[in-house]
């Protein structure tokens, strides 16, 4: 089993970082999904804005979370704006 | 059914679809979303969609199956474009059939609801001054709490 | 577009008509009601359509113009059939089309609620049992309530 | 102009009536449509039952009234029963 978390980024959110994802390792300092957002604005400062909007929506494997919520190595997480279909 | 697809679809075909089976079903509900030619007073040319491949499908499931949980319905059809759309084109489709019609017109209007709020997919709207991202709307974030 | 009629309609038919002219509608909401096989646990085998000729249209007419004032909307198509009916077939078709998919919805189960109690039709049922003219149901007087 | 008033039957009123529609003369004893019933049931005791029920609709020139509408020569008058298509 993968010892890294899966990052996605989309829509608008993606363009700013110019980014569609990336893998960061799992290790013991990551519990929630607010703690991997902690870990990309380590590895790059300039992320801070764009990841600190209230707005920003989050999925772990595909379903919709708060930034509570926990991860696990392996887990796919990602972060976008709201949605606009329909 | 449930599709995410980038071609077009046939509002008739899908109508004809949705009929199978449903002796029972006295009411068939169906929505179109299309693209319109004005947003907030700009001339839109067309529209990106972009959209979580991964996740899609599941999402669109889960709003299916909360409905079907929520009112006795026959058959129920959710169909959402992606990709580059035109002005006029379709978006999406949503269709359901149920015995009684006060079902049919809630479940179909609680599909797209909360696939407006909850399905991962984004407008990029092509416009005389140029591109720009749809902004989520107030609006779609009220609509739901009546549910 | 309002059609008092015997003969059967094809929704795709009606469906494409609705669209006529409507670049700036962003929502296409329709309605179709038809035979069901059962009522009240009685197996239907078919029913008859009686109707006030000369007061139908005008009643229609009346309905639609009630929900243009209360919504904007784009087109909006109203057909209702009269005689002999199989079960399985066609009764009614209600299509709106508008900017706003909440004004099309509305105003779609607004025509049909109204319709139910207001529009000079009256079905019988042919039942395994004989025949038997329908009673109102309380549910659609109630269902008005709410406009 | 006619001096007369038309008056029709639709559904299961018709058919315990046995009867589509009739003319009845107009005159000064006719104000309302709850009158023209008075009539009816004068000319036909055994339509007072069907006549009297409180779900009776009445339409006067295609238009749905209450029994205190008032009414003139020349009108057409409906009774139904309530409504059932759609």
């Amino acid at each position: 089993m993968s010892n890294e978390i899966n990052v996605k980024f989309f829509a608008a959110l993606r363009e700013t970082l110019n980014c569609d994802g990336l893998s960061i390792p799992h290790n013991e300092s990551i519990t929630t999904i607010a703690d991997v957002k902690q870990v990309l604005i380590a590895n790059k400062p300039d992320w801070q804005a764009p990841l600190a909007s209230n707005s920003l929506l989050m999925a772990v494997n595909h379903e919709m979370v708060q930034s509570d919520h926990l991860v696990k190595a392996g887990d796919e997480v990602a972060f976008f704006p709201p949605v606009t279909g329909g | 059914m449930i599709k995410v697809q980038q071609q077009d679809f046939d509002q008739a075909h899908e109508y004809q679809t949705l009929l199978n089976n449903t002796d029972a079903d006295g009411a068939i509900v169906t929505f179109v979303g299309k693209v319109r030619n004005h947003n907030l007073g700009q001339n839109v040319k067309g529209l990106h969609l972009e959209h979580y491949p991964e996740m899609t499908q599941k999402a669109l499931m889960d709003i299916v199956q909360q409905a079907k949980t929520r009112w006795n319905l026959g058959n129920v059809t959710v169909i959402h474009r992606i990709g580059d759309l035109l002005i006029g084109e379709q978006i999406v489709f949503i269709g359901v059939t149920s015995a009684h019609r006060k079902n049919a017109f809630e479940a179909c209007e609680f599909i797209i609801d909360y696939l407006k709020v909850s399905a991962p997919f984004w407008k990029k709207e092509l416009t005389d001054n140029g591109e720009k991202w749809l902004e989520a709307r107030k609006s779609d974030e009220q609509q739901v709490t009546k549910w």
